[in-house]
């Protein structure tokens, strides 16, 4: 039989004063299964947590209601108390006779009526309350990061640094990312090479980092401190073990002309070769695509120029399996594709701007590599059709971003800043040339973003015109920028027409090709334009949904390079967190289900926002499959409920808010 | 002469069973079909179909009898069981309706004797309608009674020729209610009975010995497939007589019921270990056959079925209990029961031959 | 026609891709057929198909007690394609369990009415066949209208009405055994802890029990009408039904068996799904 | 059919996620908002935990109105529980106007944790709502059947 305690709290006059407790006391005590019923006016203070802990023992309690505060104020309190009298904590229940009674009603009798059905509601629901004990999950001290740009190597760095082991994982053949592309970063100018590079090398010696380049996430399964991870290693054709960069293999190389990814095509590069001057590890790779051997059978130039016999034709992709214990997220951004425009989201390109059909459109990352020491023009702002120096580049702003029509809705925020820089880097470079940026607003929120931008107009000189461009055509080799001065009224309506010997468009940022398959495999969400979606806006900010994954970087929405290294040291101080203890220790409100009874449609499957609900197998003795029934990982579960109320046959409950106990609180308030 | 009731007079009876206070139940046409209900006026009274929907057991043994209620206190628990059911005149029954009562009167009466069915019994007075007509689900007549037979009736109704029916008093409780409402009646020469009599269309001796050798038959594996497992033979059965009884409650208190169940329902028979011992449709089904004729036969000395047809014409599939009948009457024939002692003959031939999928 | 299907019965069972044909099965008349399951080759003349085989024969298709290990050949009306579907859907088996012979009559329920064979064999040929079919025709219009007729009432008459039509309700549950989807282990109003559903057939019970069926055939009923034609006391439980599927339609754009790929509305959302009745 | 009853208090049964209602009216108490007295609520962890049963058995034990209340669009502490719930109560509570419960008996709100002021003013504009439309004493009738 149910001993159950009722406490009630006068809360000083806060309760007191609208609810009369001694008469919510007296008749709890009439309830059936209380055998024990007292007021007191702090029963959160010493004493009052006292009086629990006496009555839990002296009268063998089952079960203890405290009328007071909201639980979510101080549940942790009394089920703490509950805990030293050696009652399980899950055994106590608050009645919310302050929040929900005493402060928003003012008539006392209509008070105290509420009262007293309140208490009786967790006093029929505790009697049905069942001891918990928190589920406890061990946690695999190893750290997976998806991603080799500047947020996966801080990320890396961090947790390596913290002390635990970090597997790193990127497609490309080397690690630095897009970062590595810039010439110079906003607002400082400082080098974007010089202060990358020291950290890829800090991260291929590293001995807590494993890094895998040219590589990618083949699976994902567990769960948060238990994943499994295949990671698939992308055929390289060259034997890393052996090769020492020497760089004979792509000297000699007779297939050279074929546009570099690295330089945005502008430059060439040889089948066999390093991104970079620069990569990490510095070690080639064939692009089976391009390669004559490849292609035709014939050629095998670099196998017999490698010194050391590093080159293997019959390479295969390899997989390594990995027991990871969180994963960080850092695959980074791409630009919008304005020439093809991006079918796949229903998004028409900008035919209007020329892109592909004038060499001297460009976009924002290729004219780093125009402005970069390392670029095909060592650094020299020449044009790409003839090699000249322009002597005026159009900037345009917003090709892509905060266009509903035919682009993206959002703001790729990073442009107004990189525009205003390359408006900068090129007045330096070509003195006497004049920059147009055509702008809808300016947005440089951020430490000296603004100053920056003014530098670029009032010392250098940068031309900004507010409007759009309408269309860039060609009158012999220069290129018309015909568009509108929303400032300039008059007869012409604001229309202008700059000739122009180049230019750069800002296209929007948006997320890596194949973030959406990503993020199924790691069941995290993701939003409509595919940046990966954070577990709160505002407070969770570097979390997903799926306890154990985090984001860093532009995979989450955009950001510039101060942003995703801050967020990737967020992520790195979660997954510090997180591996600080051998055992995760959760709530154990979860939910359990009740596999006679389950028939397997699996609408909790397709309900849990956790992926919680697992497929089991119920086979009868000789092995034949019986059914297919669903289970709960208690790793997992967050304990919502969503699974119970869909399951038709009520063969999954929840531990804390089950069935029998929301059915008798609902009888309590007949 | 006899005591005769002018068909005309039929709404007059019930008119004057009312007025002494009777709650009249007969059949009566509800949402399209016929179901014996409470009568509001006696014009409610429909003669139209063969037979009701429903039962007239439900009128003794409702489809949920409250037995006690309770209330929860502190420390104890108040119970009220209090039970006076109405004085009633059920009219509109057939012969097999009313045999039916006759067959529950010993199932509930053999050991404890159930109050609260023994007081409706003796608050209702049943006046029987023999039949003017049967159809193909009818066979009283292959259960060894007929469509004019008294047991378990009042007072029975017979038509007969000349607009009247011929009551015969049948009770005392007929008798009473004959006096009571004497009005009505007429003393005449009767005119020729109009009952119709549906053929014989099995050997029922042959039924009983015959499902008791052979628990173990194809007949089995192969002819319930299709049951769907619902209660509506069962529940419209005026035989059927399983219940179960819930407590239905909350913390404040609640009700202990008995209501009707069903051997044909898969959580019948299912153990608290989980293990069914009647696992399959068909085994069910075996059940239900050997109930009615092998094991109430034992114990009763009749059989648990009176061949009203309402499970046959109810079923949703169509599944005949009849056709069962006449299908073991026919295996009955094609293998005799062997003497006394002898070894079992198994299966005919026919079945012996089949090898079955299905398992039971 | 009849010797096609016949055919097509003969062959699976002769080639042993299927263990078992459930069909229809000839009556003692034209209208009065009923389920057959056929296990061998020659006793496929068993079979018949006309206007009146209703029965929806996909229900036998959960019953442990009955299904053979290998696949299962079933006579597949319009109902069947479309039971099946959500069935697979809600992975009560594979779609290759079931080999469909696929039926259709021009007027269910009409004497002499023209029936034919499906062209389609798999099940996805056969949904895309079936919705073609059915496309812009409402089967259940008389169900429809009389839908329409309760909800001109006020809701007081609406639940006078249900009121005296559960009354009549015994709890044989023959519209569950009746019904395809009905087809958990333990059906809600078989638990008793708590028991949400009181099991007596009494007013309040019957209200519920009748109430939270139709809820849970949300996006799943395929309007067959075997509930309403199983139910002994003729309470008219596919108004019921119509009425919740024309509101997963209208607020969904779901019906519910013509795609056994698609995830069911009641186990999937949209962002901006209607909610015009939260305040 | 519509009696304003002096004597009469509806009683009103309100169902609350934990992470926004709840929290929502323990604002309202916080800030000192006052509302009528009918309102009991039960705490669940989510809309989406809410089952139609909950709602009927609310009727049986004599509620007047249900209110189901939870997170906004977008809100939910769990990430989907009130888009599953807000299909649910699509179909639900039109199958419960079908069968004859009065709409204006079955409620649906989203107050998020910050509405303290909204969810005071949705007590008082409910409890008047249902005050006007008197005790729902036809479901009672079934009940006491």
């Amino acid at each position: 039989m149910a001993r159950i305690g009722v406490f009630i709290c006068w809360c000083g006059e806060n309760i007191g004063r609208t609810v009369d407790c001694p008469k919510v006391a007296a008749e709890a005590g009439g309830f059936p299964g209380v055998v024990h019923a007292v007021d007191y006016k702090y029963m959160c203070s010493d004493p009052g947590q006292g009086m629990i802990k006496d009555a839990i023992k002296e009268k063998k309690l089952t079960g203890v209601v405290v009328a007071a505060c909201s639980p979510r104020m101080h549940e942790p309190t009394f089920r703490r108390a509950c805990a030293e009298a050696g009652l399980n904590p899950f055994l106590c229940e608050m009645a919310n006779i302050r929040e929900h009674c005493s402060w928003v009603h003012e008539e006392k009798g209509d008070a105290t009526a509420k009262a007293v059905q309140l208490v009786r509601v967790m006093v029929e629901k505790v009697k049905r309350n069942e001891a918990l004990f928190p589920i406890k999950v061990p946690v695999t001290k190893r750290a997976l990061v998806i991603g080799g740009g500047i947020a996966g190597i801080q990320a890396a760095l961090d947790i390596a640094n913290g002390g635990q082991k970090v597997v790193l994982v990127e497609k490309e053949p080397s690690i630095g990312g897009h970062m590595a592309q810039l010439s110079e970063t906003f607002p400082t100018l400082d080098c974007s090479q010089c202060i990358l590079t020291p950290r890829m090398v800090e991260v291929a010696a590293h001995p807590n980092i494993t890094l895998h380049t040219y590589a990618e996430v083949e699976s994902v399964s567990g769960f948060i401190g238990n994943f499994d991870v295949k990671i698939r290693l992308k055929a390289r054709s060259v034997d890393i073990k052996k090769c020492t960069g020497c760089g004979l293999c792509a000297q000699k190389c007779p297939q050279k002309k074929i546009p570099s990814e690295f330089d945005e095509g502008l430059g060439m590069r040889t089948a066999i070769y390093t991104p970079f001057a620069q990569a990490v590890p510095n070690k080639p790779v064939i692009d089976r695509a391009h390669c004559t051997k490849f292609l035709t059978g014939k050629c095998g130039v670099c196998q017999k120029v490698c010194p050391v016999g590093a080159v293997d034709y019959a390479q295969e992709d390899t997989f390594v399996e990995e027991k990871i214990g969180a994963i960080v997220v850092a695959t980074g951004y791409r630009l919008y594709d304005f020439r093809n425009g991006e079918k796949d989201y229903g998004i028409e390109g900008y035919g209007e701007y020329g892109y592909g059909q004038y060499k001297d459109v460009i976009d924002g990352l290729q004219f780093e590599r125009l402005a970069s020491a390392s670029g095909p023009t060592g650094g020299a702002i020449l044009r790409p059709s003839d090699g000249k120096a322009p002597e005026t580049v159009v900037f345009i702003k917003c090709v892509g971003s905060r266009d509903c029509a035919k682009g993206l809705s959002y703001c790729s925020k990073i442009c107004c800043m990189y525009i205003a820089k390359h408006a900068m880097l090129y007045k330096h470079k070509v003195h006497h040339g004049t920059a147009y940026v055509f702008y809808m607003d300016i947005r440089a929120g951020g430490k000296n973003y603004d100053e920056f931008v003014r530098r670029a107009i009032e010392e250098d000189g940068a031309v900004y015109i507010r409007g759009r461009v309408s269309r860039i055509y060609t009158r012999g080799d220069k290129l018309i920028v015909a568009g509108a001065d929303t400032l300039l009224g008059g007869a012409a309506g604001g229309r202008v027409e700059i000739e122009a010997d180049m230019v750069v468009l800002a296209t929007a940022m948006r997320p890596q090709y194949g973030i959406e398959a990503l993020a199924q495999k790691l069941s995290i969400g993701y939003d409509e334009y595919g940046f990966l979606t954070e577990a709160h806006p505002k407070l969770r900010p570097v979390e997903t949904n799926t306890a154990g994954i985090f984001l860093a970087g532009a995979c989450q929405g955009v950001k510039d390079i101060p942003e995703a290294v801050g967020q990737a040291s967020g992520a790195a101080a979660k997954v510090l967190g997180l591996f600080s203890s051998d055992q995760l220790e959760r709530e154990p409100i979860v939910a359990r289900v009740n596999q006679s009874q389950c028939v397997g449609c699996f609408y909790c499957e397709q309900v849990c926002p956790y992926h919680a609900i697992e497929r089991e197998e119920k086979r009868d003795k000789a092995g034949n499959l019986i059914a297919r029934v669903a289970k709960v990982n208690a790793g997992l579960c967050q304990g919502c409920g969503a699974c119970v109320a869909t399951c038709r046959s009520n063969s999954i409950d929840l531990d804390g808010f089950s069935e029998e106990q929301v059915f008798s609180e609902i009888g309590g308030l007949r | 002469m006899a005591m005769l009731l002018a068909r005309k007079n039929l709404h007059a009876l019930l008119r004057g069973a009312m007025e002494k206070k009777y709650r009249v139940v007969g059949p009566t046409r509800t949402a399209g079909i016929v179901l014996f209900a409470e009568l509001s006026d006696p014009g409610a009274l429909c003669l139209d179909e063969l037979n009701t929907q429903n039962s007239i057991k439900e009128f003794f043994f409702p489809k949920s009898e409250t037995l006690l209620t309770y209330t929860l206190g502190k420390k104890d628990v108040a119970i009220a069981d209090d039970f006076a059911p109405p004085r009633t005149v059920l009219i509109g029954g057939r012969a097999c309706d009313a045999r039916s009562l006759v067959a529950l009167d010993r199932l509930f009466g053999w050991d404890y004797k159930d109050k609260f069915y023994f007081k409706r019994r003796e608050a209702t007075c049943v006046i029987t309608l023999a039949c003017d007509r049967f159809d193909e689900a009818c066979f009283c007549t292959s259960l060894g009674f007929g469509p004019r037979a008294t047991e378990g009736s009042d007072i029975l109704l017979v038509p007969a020729e000349g607009d009247a029916y011929i009551v015969e008093a049948v009770t005392d409780k007929g008798r009473a209610l004959i006096a009571e409402l004497e009005d009505v009646f007429t003393e005449g020469t009767p005119g020729a009975e109009k009952v119709a009599y549906p053929e014989k269309k099995f050997d029922l001796a042959a039924v009983k010995p015959w499902l008791e050798r052979n628990f173990d038959h194809p007949i089995w594996k192969e002819e319930f497939l299709s049951c769907l497992g619902c209660g509506t033979c069962t529940y419209q059965c005026p035989m059927c007589h399983c219940f179960d009884i819930v407590d239905e409650g909350d913390i404040h208190g609640g009700a202990r019921c008995k209501n009707w169940d069903s051997c044909q329902f898969a959580l019948f028979t299912l153990h608290t270990s989980g293990h069914n011992p009647r696992p399959a449709q068909a085994s069910r089904w075996r059940q239900r056959l050997r109930h009615k004729f092998v094991y109430y036969a034992d114990k009763f000395g009749t059989e648990a079925c009176v061949g009203c047809g309402r499970c046959i014409r109810n079923c949703p599939v169509r599944l005949s209990i009849l056709d069962k009948l006449v299908l073991i009457g026919r295996e009955a024939a094609a293998a005799p029961a062997p003497p006394a002692g002898a070894q079992p003959r198994g299966v005919t031939k026919r079945w012996r031959a089949t090898t079955s999928i299905f398992r039971i | 026609m009849i010797e096609q299907l016949r055919q097509r019965a003969r062959e699976l069972l002769g080639e042993g891709k299927v263990a078992l044909v459930i069909g229809h099965g000839r009556g003692s008349s034209p209208q009065a057929t009923f389920p057959v399951f056929i296990t061998k080759a020659d006793a496929v003349d068993r079979l018949v198909f006309n206007p009146f085989c209703r029965n929806n024969l996909a229900v036998y298709l959960t019953r442990k007690d009955i299904m053979p290990k290998g696949a299962v050949g079933l006579v597949a009306r319009p109902e069947e394609v479309r039971s099946v579907a959500v069935l697979v859907q809600e992975q009560q088996f594979d779609a290759d369990r079931v080999v469909l012979i696929g039926v259709a009559c021009a007027e269910p329920g009409k004497e002499g009415a023209a029936c034919e064979m499906l062209k389609g064999r798999t099940l996805k040929e056969l949904e895309a066949e079936v919705a073609e079919r059915l496309k812009g025709r409402d089967p259940a219009q008389d169900v429809a209208a009389r839908v329409k007729e309760l909800e001109a009432m006020t809701p007081e008459q609406r639940l006078a009405f249900w009121e005296k039509e559960f009354s009549r309700c015994i709890r044989c549950y023959a519209c569950r055994q009746a019904c395809p989807m009905c087809y958990c282990e333990r059906c809600i109003v078989e638990k008793n802890q708590p028991q949400w559903i009181p099991s007596s057939a009494r007013p309040l019970g019957n209200y519920f029990w009748n109430v939270i069926r139709a809820f849970h055939l949300a996006g799943r009923c395929i309007g067959c009408g075997a509930c309403a034609r199983a139910c002994p006391m003729g309470i008219p439980l596919d108004l019921l039904n119509a009425k919740v599927a024309r509101e997963v339609k209208e607020s969904f754009a779901y019906e519910a068996g013509f795609d056994h790929e698609v995830p069911p509305p009641m186990a999937s959302f949209r962002t901006d799904d209607e909610q015009e009745f939260i305040k | 059919m519509e009696t304003t009853t002096a004597e009469f208090e509806p009683k009103i049964i309100a169902f609350l996620c934990n992470w926004c209602t709840y929290a929502g009216a323990d604002l309202a108490g916080t800030s000192r908002l006052k509302y009528p007295a009918n309102i009991r609520a039960i705490r669940l962890t989510c809309t989406g935990r809410i089952e139609p049963m909950f709602l009927l058995k609310a009727f049986q034990e004599g509620a007047d109105a249900v209110l189901v209340s939870g997170c906004h669009p977008g809100d939910c502490h769990y990430t989907s529980g009130n888009y599953h719930a807000r299909r649910r109560w699509t179909v639900f509570r039109k199958l419960l106007e079908f069968s004859g419960i009065d709409p204006r008996r079955v409620l649906f709100s989203w107050v998020s944790a910050a509405e303290g002021r909204k969810w005071s003013e949705l007590v008082a504009e409910i409890t008047a709502q249902v005050r006007a439309l008197g005790p729902f004493t036809s479901f009672e009738r079934i009940v006491k059947a």
